[in-house]
This record gives C-alpha cells, structure tokens and sequence, in this order.
C-alpha cells in the first residue's frame, strides 16, 4: 500500500459508495472534540453577524472529523502545518477554545496577541499561514531538519483541494520525495475552493499527483473517525518509519459558506452537502450520546464566547 | 441621481471594455458568476461574455503568465489577483517577462495587459491579505502602476492603461469598493475637486494658497479629506490634495505645477514604512522644488510592521485621518 | 496512444534498448540542418575561447535531431517558445545563422539588435526566455488564444529536464489540460541540468507528471530523425484536432559543457555521452553524406563567422 | 601575502561557519562540488560536510522555503539563489512567510536565514540575469539587506547576519567574485578606508575636507574609487566614499555621522532607475541633513531600461565609472 503506487481502490473498505457502513459509536472524548468545534465555528458565524468579529474567517463546519481523527496519532515533536480554514486543526491539538476565540476577537489571552487572528497562528510546533500552498515547502525544510535531529518525528501539512493550483506545491513534493522526508500531506478536498467546484480547476486527480513523483497515497470517503484512525494508523508510522511522504486525501464536505456569507451554491448542492453531514448521520445511528454532548458543547461554548467577549482587548506593540 | 460606489464603477467600466473591444478576456479566481470575484467587482460579466471570463485555478504566477500570453498574441487581458498580496507569486512574471517583454528583443512590443489587485487594510484581514505592496514593484522598466480613486473614471483609466501598450498593475483599494465615487466637481460641503492632466486637485471651494500640498492615491482620499477638514476646522491649516492616478513612473510635470510655490509638501500612502512610493515621488520633486521648500517632502505611511488582524491593533500600525493631521502639524508647525 | 494515459511502453518500436536500430538516410536538408546546428555551436565555444563572445551561452551540441525533426511538422501559424538551449530550435525555424550569430556577437543585422542575446530571441511567432519555466504559462495563455482565434494552430514550449523543478510548469499544465488548450510541451531530457543528473533532483519522471494532469504523453530515444518525425506528426496533428496538451519527452545527451567550460563530468560519463552522439553513428551508417555535408556547414559557418565578426557593432537606444 | 578574492573569502566564511555552527545547512542549485556553485562561492563545502549542503531541482520558491523551515526548526539556514533575478520566484517566500513569521505571530521569533543571491550585470548575461533587485525587497519589515563588499569581512557580516534572528537577503555583486578583497586600510595609491559601526569609509591617505560625500555599496566600490581618482586628478574635486554593508534598514547614525557636514551628498547603486535604494537612503538622511546640503541626494544609478546582452550596449545602461564621474561634477559644479 506505500509502495510508491497510487492506490485509490484500496479503500473500497473505507468507501461510503459500497454501500453506507454503519457508523461505528465513538468515545465521549472525539464526539466532544468534534462537536466543540462544530459550535466553536457556529459561534463565530454568529458573532460575525452580530458585528463581534471582522476580517475573514473560514469556518471548517462539515470536516471536524478529519483532524479529530488525526491529530491522536501525531506526536509532540511532530510540527503541524495548518491553512485558512484551520480552527478545527487547531481545536483537535489544543483544547484551547478561549484562546483561539481570544485571538480572533483580539481580547487577553489570545494564542497570538491578536496579531495573526484566524489564519496565522503559531503554538509550540503548530503553525498556520493564509497563503495557499506557502507551507508545503517549509514543513519540507521541517521535515529535512527532523530527519536528521529527530528521526521518527513528522511533518504534517493541511491543504485543500484547489491549494494544489499553487506550483510551489509541487516544488515542495519533489523535494520531500526525493531527499525521502518525513512528510504527511493531509488534503481536505471538500469539492470546491471558494467559488470554485474542483472540478473546474483540477485537472486529473490528487491520487495522480501524488504518483506523479512517486508518492504512496491513500483516500478516504469515510467519516467514521473510529475506522479513519485505524486506517491512518499505519500509514502515519509508516512516514515515520520509512521517512518518505505521504499524500491522504479525505473527500470531506464544507457545509458553511467560504468565509463568511458567501455561499453561491445552489440549493441542491446545499441539500446534497447538508445529507453528507457527519453529525446528522450520527445523530441518527447514536442520538442519546449526540444530543447530550452536542448540548454540553453548545453550553461550553456560548459561556465561553461570554467570558472571552468580556476580556478587555490584547495589548501590542509594533516592532 | 447618486454617483455609484467605486465597485460599481470598475464593473461598468469593465462592462463597458468588454462591450467595446471584442478581444478583451479577463481571468482570475472565482472572478465567474454567480459569484462575480471576491470583491463583486467582475459580476455578471461571465454571464455576458462565458467565453471571454475565466475562473483560473489558485496559480497566480500562471494567471498572470497566461494573460502576458493572450497580450503577446494580440488579446486585450485583465488578469485578477485575489488579494494585492499575492502579487507577490506573480513577480517573476511580471518582472522577468511581461515587462522585459515590451523591450528585450530589441525593439518596441506593446501589451495590452493590466493586473488588477484589491489592495490594503483596515478590513481586519491580517497581516498576509491586508498589504500594499505598490512599492515592491516601483522601479520595474516597462512597467506601469496605477491606483482606482473615487476621483477618475475607471473606464477612461482602463482605457489609456490598455492603449498605453505597456503592461500595467492596477493597485484597488479594498476600502473604496464600498465608497462612492465623487461627480460633479464635489467633494463634500467645503471641498471640491478638479481634475488636470490625470492628476485631482482637491481644495476649498472658495480657493486660498495652502500652508502645504497632500500627495496622495485613491485609497487615502477619504482618510486624507478627512484630516484636511480637521485641520482646516481645528488647526487653521489649509491643505490642498493632489490625488494621483498613475503611481509610476511619476507624472512629475502636472505634480510641479500643481505644488507650485508650495514650500511644504508631503505624500500620504497605507504602505508600510520603507522604500515607500513616497520616496519615489520625493526624489522625482525634490531637484525640482528644493529652492521652494521649507523642509523635505515628508513621508507620511504606516509603521514598519506586520499588519495585526484585530481591529484595534490594525488600527495602531496603518495610517489613519489621525496619522496625517498629526503629521501635517508637525510638517508645518515646524 | 493518446488517450490520457502515460505511454512510455508503446514506444519501443522507436527505442534503442530494443537493440540498436539501423539509422535511416536522411535527406540532404534534414543533415545539413543539423550539422549548420552543430558547426554553429562548435563556432561559439571558440569564439568564447577567442574572447569574441562574452556572457553566457548554452550549445545544444548531441541535440540538434530534436528541433530538425520537429519543426516541419509546425506551422508558420503556430507559436514556439525556446528556452535557454534555444540555438537550434531557433535555426531549424529559420535558416538564419548569419541573424542569430550577429545578436550573439552584438552585430548589424542581429535578430533582437543584441539585446536579447543567447537566451531571449523573438522573431514573429518564436520567442525564447532565459527563466527556467516562465514560458509554460505564457505559451498556455497564447494557446488559449488560438484555440478561439485560429482553431488548430498550436503553442510549442520547450523545456530542459531540470525545468520541471519549476512549480509554475505544473500550475500551467494544470490549466492547459482542465481547458483543453492546444498546447505541446517538447522536453529535451538530457539528463542533466547545468551540473545536477536529472536523477538526483527529479522524484518519478516525466511520464508521471503528464499523466498526474491528465495529459497524453510519449517517450522517445531514438535519434533518427525519420522515423521520429514519422512518429511526432500524428501526435502533433492530435493537438491541433482535438486541441489538447501533450508532453513529448526526447531523451537526448548534451555533448558540451552546461555554458562555456563548465562540464564537471567524470571522463567516463563523458564517454557515455559521446558514444551516444548521434552524428558519430550516422557518419558511420552514411560517411560520404556525411563527409560531404558536414565539410559544406563547416566552410559556411566559418564564412559566416568571419563575415558577421566584420559588421560594426549594433546600434540601439536605451527607451 | 596578496589578499584572498571576494569569491574566495566568502567560501572561506562558509567554511568557517560550517566548522563553528553543527546546525548550518546550505541548499541551492548546483551548489555541490564538484561544481560547487555557477560561482564557485560554496566549493568543497559539500565534500567536507556532504549531510548538511544540498543540491536542489530547480525550484527557488521552495528552495527558500525549505530554509525557512529549517530555520523555524532552529537550525542556520543558508540558501543561494543562482541569479539575483531570480528572487522574484521567491517572494511570496520571503515576503509573505520568512519575514512574517519573526512578528505576524504576536511575539518575536527568531530565525537563522540567509538567503544569498549573485547579482549584478557587466558581465554580458542578458536582461534577465543581470539585475540589482535589492530595491525591490526594500521596506518588508522583518527583512534585512546586506550587501558583500571587497571591504567588509564576510565571516564577520555572515555571523552577524545570523545572529541577529532576521531573515536576511545577502546580495553579492558578480563582477566583485574575481577581485580581491581590500586589506590594512588600503586601497590603493592614493586613497584608504577604515570601519566605522560598520560603514567603510575610503578617503584620501591625507584626508581632506571633501566637496562630497559618496555612499555606496559593495559592487560599486571599484567604479567608485575609480571615479574618485579621476575627479581628484582631472577634476579637482575631493570626494569620499563611504561603503555600507546593510542595505536596509538603512543604518541612519553612522551615515549621518559620516556625511557630518557635507553640503553634497549623492548614493551610487547599479539598479536602473525607479524606487532605487538610493532614493530610500536620501528619505532616511534629508530629515537630518536639510540644513547643510546645498542640493538634494543625487541618485546615481543605471538607466531606465532593461539591461541589453550585448556589452557595448549593456555599458551604455549600466552606471560606469565615468557616470559617476560625470554626476559628481555636475554635482559639485552645480
Ligand atoms: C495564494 C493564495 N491565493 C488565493 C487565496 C484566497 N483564498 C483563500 S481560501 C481559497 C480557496 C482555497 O480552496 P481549498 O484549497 O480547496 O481550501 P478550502 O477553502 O476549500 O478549505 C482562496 C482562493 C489565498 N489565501 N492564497
Ligand atoms: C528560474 C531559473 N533558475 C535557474 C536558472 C539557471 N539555469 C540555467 S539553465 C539551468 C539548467 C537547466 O536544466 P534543464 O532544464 O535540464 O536544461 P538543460 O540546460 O539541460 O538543457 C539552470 C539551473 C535559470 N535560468 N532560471
Ligand atoms: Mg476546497
Ligand atoms: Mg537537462
């Protein structure tokens, strides 16, 4: 399987289009993560609306799971790389909501001072930026710096599907192949990029991208995070163990608009991705444990909202 | 009838190109119906002309590499960058080849090529979509740079931007897209405006020679407008604002005879400290009016810094009415 | 063969790992195409050695088979962009040593008034550039052009092996293939940039990266120009008829040195690539044409120099 | 002993740093022997430490990228672009990441990167490798700009280049590779230097008060001293040159210390015309200097225009001893 192959059909196991596999029941600890960010994103939405927040802010409503199923295997020494729409990764690797809400609305406390707000944020060895694609080759760098300083340590870089127009991708992806560095690319294709359907701007697929420079490669339909992180399991100390790259691809959904009100989908697109949602099919198979915690997150984060929002504002000085 | 806001005013004027020059095509991210570009700005023209819009995939270097190839094959092309900021993945493009283009092989070859940019802070975007990265480009042969102002036209300004033949970055303040334009001579109860060879002079109705002359492009007009009616009202200090429409190379003639006998001059821009545009225009006056001058021509910017998100921080680094009242002050008070 | 799929297997009729085929006659103007390529080119490393020449200059020495057999399939319509090892294709276009010797030597009479130089010609529709890769987007937006201006003309780029390093030649092949756009990418693999073997800085090859877009691809590593000609002229065809990208791969041998007298291979892989001369086999095959033909183009260029080296010095103004 | 070249000392630096710091990484293209480098600078680096410097496919933008990271993970990272030109497929690296990230994450961070870059033309490389770009990466906070000079110790600059935490560009003029470095306070006959706060000062051995001051920077040092004998021997002008070795931010006290009481003051550089270096260091300097100068910073620079192959016409372009000569006097004589 990371012999160097594209294997898009190994996954038919994982696949929803062999028939809807049953969701399997998760711990209170990944639905509680799951739904802390699925309330952390709707608050903010709210709080846009209310005039609390300005600027940008990509909520990741619809792909909580991937970083939830994820984040468990990677270790302390491992160095995230996360993009724009990166609240969840961050919420999956920290549980750290005042914080990150602190820095979004600028108030003590904040993980940035407020300076970096909603796509630049830096704690220990996790690190966002907002400009697509700029992080794959300095997690490269990181990645060449681990090898030799800490082997058995990663990089793991989050990108979308429409980040891949970005050449500099691509750059980054030779290099990692060919110095055999220990590199995980996780891509949430949620099927469009801002406006844009992938469809529309990507020519052949992210499987044969991957191939294109010899990259083992795995993708993953399912969303049910107890099967996803058995079957990242191997594969994320396989990048450890053989220090080579890795390209996994989860076909995810983005329920909300791209940043803030700008969805132009139609409405059957909306519907279509609305019945994709994870929650609601969860909801369905498991609705006692769902709705207690999905209550007790939805308590946690209007309180939290409430105490971050009566902080007084982040002191900072320019350089 | 109100004057449109300045979005809508790019969009007629891109309507209007499109209606005109049968070989205009525009690229850029997410520019299609119906969402029409991040800023709105290309609405509807996707819908008009399908075959002549196109949403391009995140490559900005390539975007902007394949409208220098449209141009070198004759087409009329606007290329969209999402956010000034990634102007930035398109350097090389724009430096190494649209430009050199015009002139490397030995002789004259016009583009018609213009890279549209929204540009700017105060929108709380954070410190990689909020730059002003006019600066980092002044200086490039065959290069020109402009900026949209409430105060020009924006299809008279496409127009000679095209005709012009050589390739073009126009910089779009994202805080004006939501402004309107001025008409009509007017700018608000005390000041007017008018326009001479490309360049808007604005000043009181009833005219007085100013203590100093303002240099400024479109996206300072209103903060600049607004300090100028501060420091008349508060200061009893009367400031002229010269509103440039070109940004490089300097229009240096219609800059010196609208400075005048002024002996205090200054130029305002949202950049951040540090070869500024302001220097720019400094070293293009300064032969010129140093027997004029009480003092060089001041540099009224941002701080040196990154651009905070939060709004109050933001606030703190990038130049505000504030920045330039406080500035001309000093400029004039000694 | 064109059907989207990588086709490095299909080409063994064509290849000489399948036993050294016999080399074709060529014609009298195919030969001397090649051999006024490879006299010019010699003529420049002297006239470097003499100190007539200054800057930089890129011979395509062992290459010359690949533009002579290429460009009668190319239309006066179509676009050609070169790249720094550009001498050739710009002489199998146009046979016009006397203008391409003049810019290199800042002459009356130089195609570009000496001020493009080696890297950056431009004659109607050939334009070279001396950035590795930066012609990739352009030649897709010209071919954009043509797809709705002159349907079945064509853009052809050229490009080293080392030039698919360049993250924008995968943003533009991204763009050619998702619109479909007449684009023909020519790559001359010779298995080395400037100082680095093509193995030490590509991860997979080049078969894989078309195929990662999508885009229809073929190998050759025959030198005959015949039967490479015979092959290439349905491929080329196919982009014009069905307006779709393609990437030809020519797995050839530099001869000289990257620029002037910087070759820092072994002896023996020196050897390696002499034995892999094209025109040492088809001397062999064919001596009296060859003899014949390669006295004629010694004697031109030679005239040729002399005469240009005559000619004042080009006059031009700063704009 | 005749004193090492600039190309040589700079690999002496190399090495030295190597052998001093574990953690220092160099990549580049074609950096490994037995090429070592398309200049020669980074020779036997990679024989003697072959795990920490590295050939890189041809990809400046993430080759800068990946000294970032490596950099973020606290090693000493240093890059080399081929050709300064080429900068420009590295910009969103540096602008938008490297130095971004010692601020954009609301605290200082820290980080050992130098990004090297061979620059320059004279040499008959053509339009698009023979630029000065240094005034384009003016004014990005958090990016320092070095330039090496025949009279600054390499080791010295490297390490402080370092050890500052900026992430800084160190630009190498090409034509400066093959001479030798300047030692014992001398230069020549007539003229010798010493360093103040890092600013070479080179002046007569019997110093005079001169009619002007000239401030340059590496590259130019030898066009500039060679402009000074003539002015001194056929023109009877005294001028004194002072050669710094940051670039940006411009290093305001020493310079104004310097330039003490010169009524003229002019900044050489090879950049053509436009948003120059030099109109940067005369904003930085005219505040201060106002009261003495008889005339505005004179900026010294090449042409307007791309830079032609062909070297008769490439002189034309390019600033040249006698430009600077002939500038001066107009200076000087008014
Ligand atoms: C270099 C660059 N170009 C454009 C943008 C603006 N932008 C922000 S997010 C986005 C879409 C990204 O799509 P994708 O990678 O699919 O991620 P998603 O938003 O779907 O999670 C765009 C175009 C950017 N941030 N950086
Ligand atoms: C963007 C860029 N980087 C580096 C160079 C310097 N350079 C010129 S040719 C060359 C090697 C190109 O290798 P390849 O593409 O294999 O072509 P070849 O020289 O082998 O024909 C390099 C690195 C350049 N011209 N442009
Ligand atoms: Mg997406
Ligand atoms: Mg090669």
């Amino acid at each position: 399987m990371i012999n160097h192959a594209r294997s898009r059909n190994t996954t038919a196991v994982l696949d929803e289009g062999a028939g809807p596999p049953s969701r399997s029941r998760l711990s209170d600890a990944d639905l509680s993560a799951m739904l802390l960010i699925r309330h952390f994103e709707k608050s903010l939405l709210k709080l846009f609306e209310q005039g609390f927040l300005h600027g940008t802010t990509h909520t990741c409503l619809g792909q909580e799971y991937v970083p939830v199923a994820l984040t468990p295997l990677l270790r302390d020494d491992d160095h995230i790389f996360s993009n724009h729409r990166g609240h969840g990764h961050y919420l999956a690797r920290y549980a750290d909501p005042e914080g990150l809400l602190a820095e979004l609305l600028g108030r003590a406390g904040a993980v940035c001072g407020g300076v970096g707000g909603s796509q630049h944020l830096l704690r220990e060895r996790f690190l966002s930026t907002g400009v697509q694609g700029q992080s794959l080759p300095v997690a490269t760098g990181v990645a060449l710096h681990l090898k030799r300083s800490t082997p058995g340590a990663l990089a793991c870089v989050y990108t979308g599907d429409g980040t891949w127009g970005e050449g500099v991708v691509y750059e980054a992806l030779n290099i990692a192949a060919r110095w055999e560095l220990p590199l995980l690319v996780v891509t949430e294709n949620n099927g469009i990029a801002q406006s844009t359907p992938t469809a529309q701007q990507m020519a052949g697929d992210i499987g044969g991208r991957a191939a294109a420079f010899g990259i083992a490669y795995e993708r993953f339909t399912d969303t049910d995070v107890n099967r996803l992180r058995a079957a990242l399991r191997p594969l994320v100390e396989q990048v450890r163990h053989a220090s080579r790259p890795f390209v996994v691809e989860f076909v995810t959904h983005r329920l909300g608009p791209h940043s803030k009100g700008d969805d132009s989908r139609s409405p059957a697109e909306l519907r279509a991705v609305r019945a994709a949602d994870w929650a609601a099919g969860y909801a369905a198979g498991h609705p006692e444990q769902f709705d207690r915690i999905d209550a007790e997150q939805s308590r946690r984060v209007e309180r939290i909202v409430a105490e971050v929002l009566a902080r007084p504002l982040t002191a900072w000085s320019p350089r | 009838m109100t004057a449109p806001r300045v979005a809508g005013d790019l969009n007629t004027a891109l309507h209007r190109l499109f209606a005109e020059d049968e070989r205009a095509m525009l690229l850029g991210e997410d520019v299609c119906d119906p969402y029409g570009g991040a800023f709105k700005v290309t609405r509807g023209l996707s819908t008009r002309y399908p075959h002549r819009v196109r949403n391009t995939p995140i490559s900005e270097g390539a975007l902007v590499g394949v409208a220098s190839g449209l141009a070198l094959a004759g087409d009329t092309a606007i290329a969209e960058i999402m956010f000034a900021d990634f102007v930035t993945l398109a350097f090389d493009q724009l430096v190494n080849f649209a430009s050199k283009s015009t002139a490397m092989y030995g002789r004259r070859l016009p583009l018609r090529l213009v890279v549209r940019c929204p540009t700017g802070g105060n929108r709380g975007y954070g410190p990689t979509h909020s730059q002003t990265p006019q600066k980092h480009l002044v200086g490039v042969p065959g290069l020109a740079l402009y900026e949209v102002s409430p105060l020009h036209d924006n299809h008279t300004l496409l127009t000679r931007m095209l005709d012009d033949g050589v390739p073009a970055v126009l910089f779009e303040g994202k805080v004006l897209y939501g402004e309107r334009m001025f008409t009509g001579g007017m700018v608000d109860d005390l000041f007017g405006y008018e326009l001479t060879d490309g360049v808007a002079r604005i000043r009181l109705h009833d005219p007085v020679p100013p203590d100093c002359v303002l240099i400024t492009s479109g996206a300072l007009v209103h903060r600049a407008v607004e300090a100028l009616r501060e420091l008349l009202l508060h200061d009893e200090i009367v400031a002229e604002l010269l509103v440039v429409s070109r940004l490089y190379p300097v229009d240096r003639a219609p800059l010196l005879s609208l400075t005048g006998p002024a002996r205090r001059v200054a130029v305002i821009e949202e950049s951040t400290a540090g070869g500024t545009w302001g220097a720019e225009v400094a070293a293009a006056l300064h032969p010129s009016l140093w027997g004029t001058l009480a003092a060089p021509i001041r540099l009224i910017h941002s701080l040196d810094s990154i651009i905070p998100a939060a709004a109050h921080l933001e606030r703190q680094v990038l130049v505000q009415s504030g920045t330039i009242r406080h500035a001309v002050k000093e400029l004039v008070n000694g």
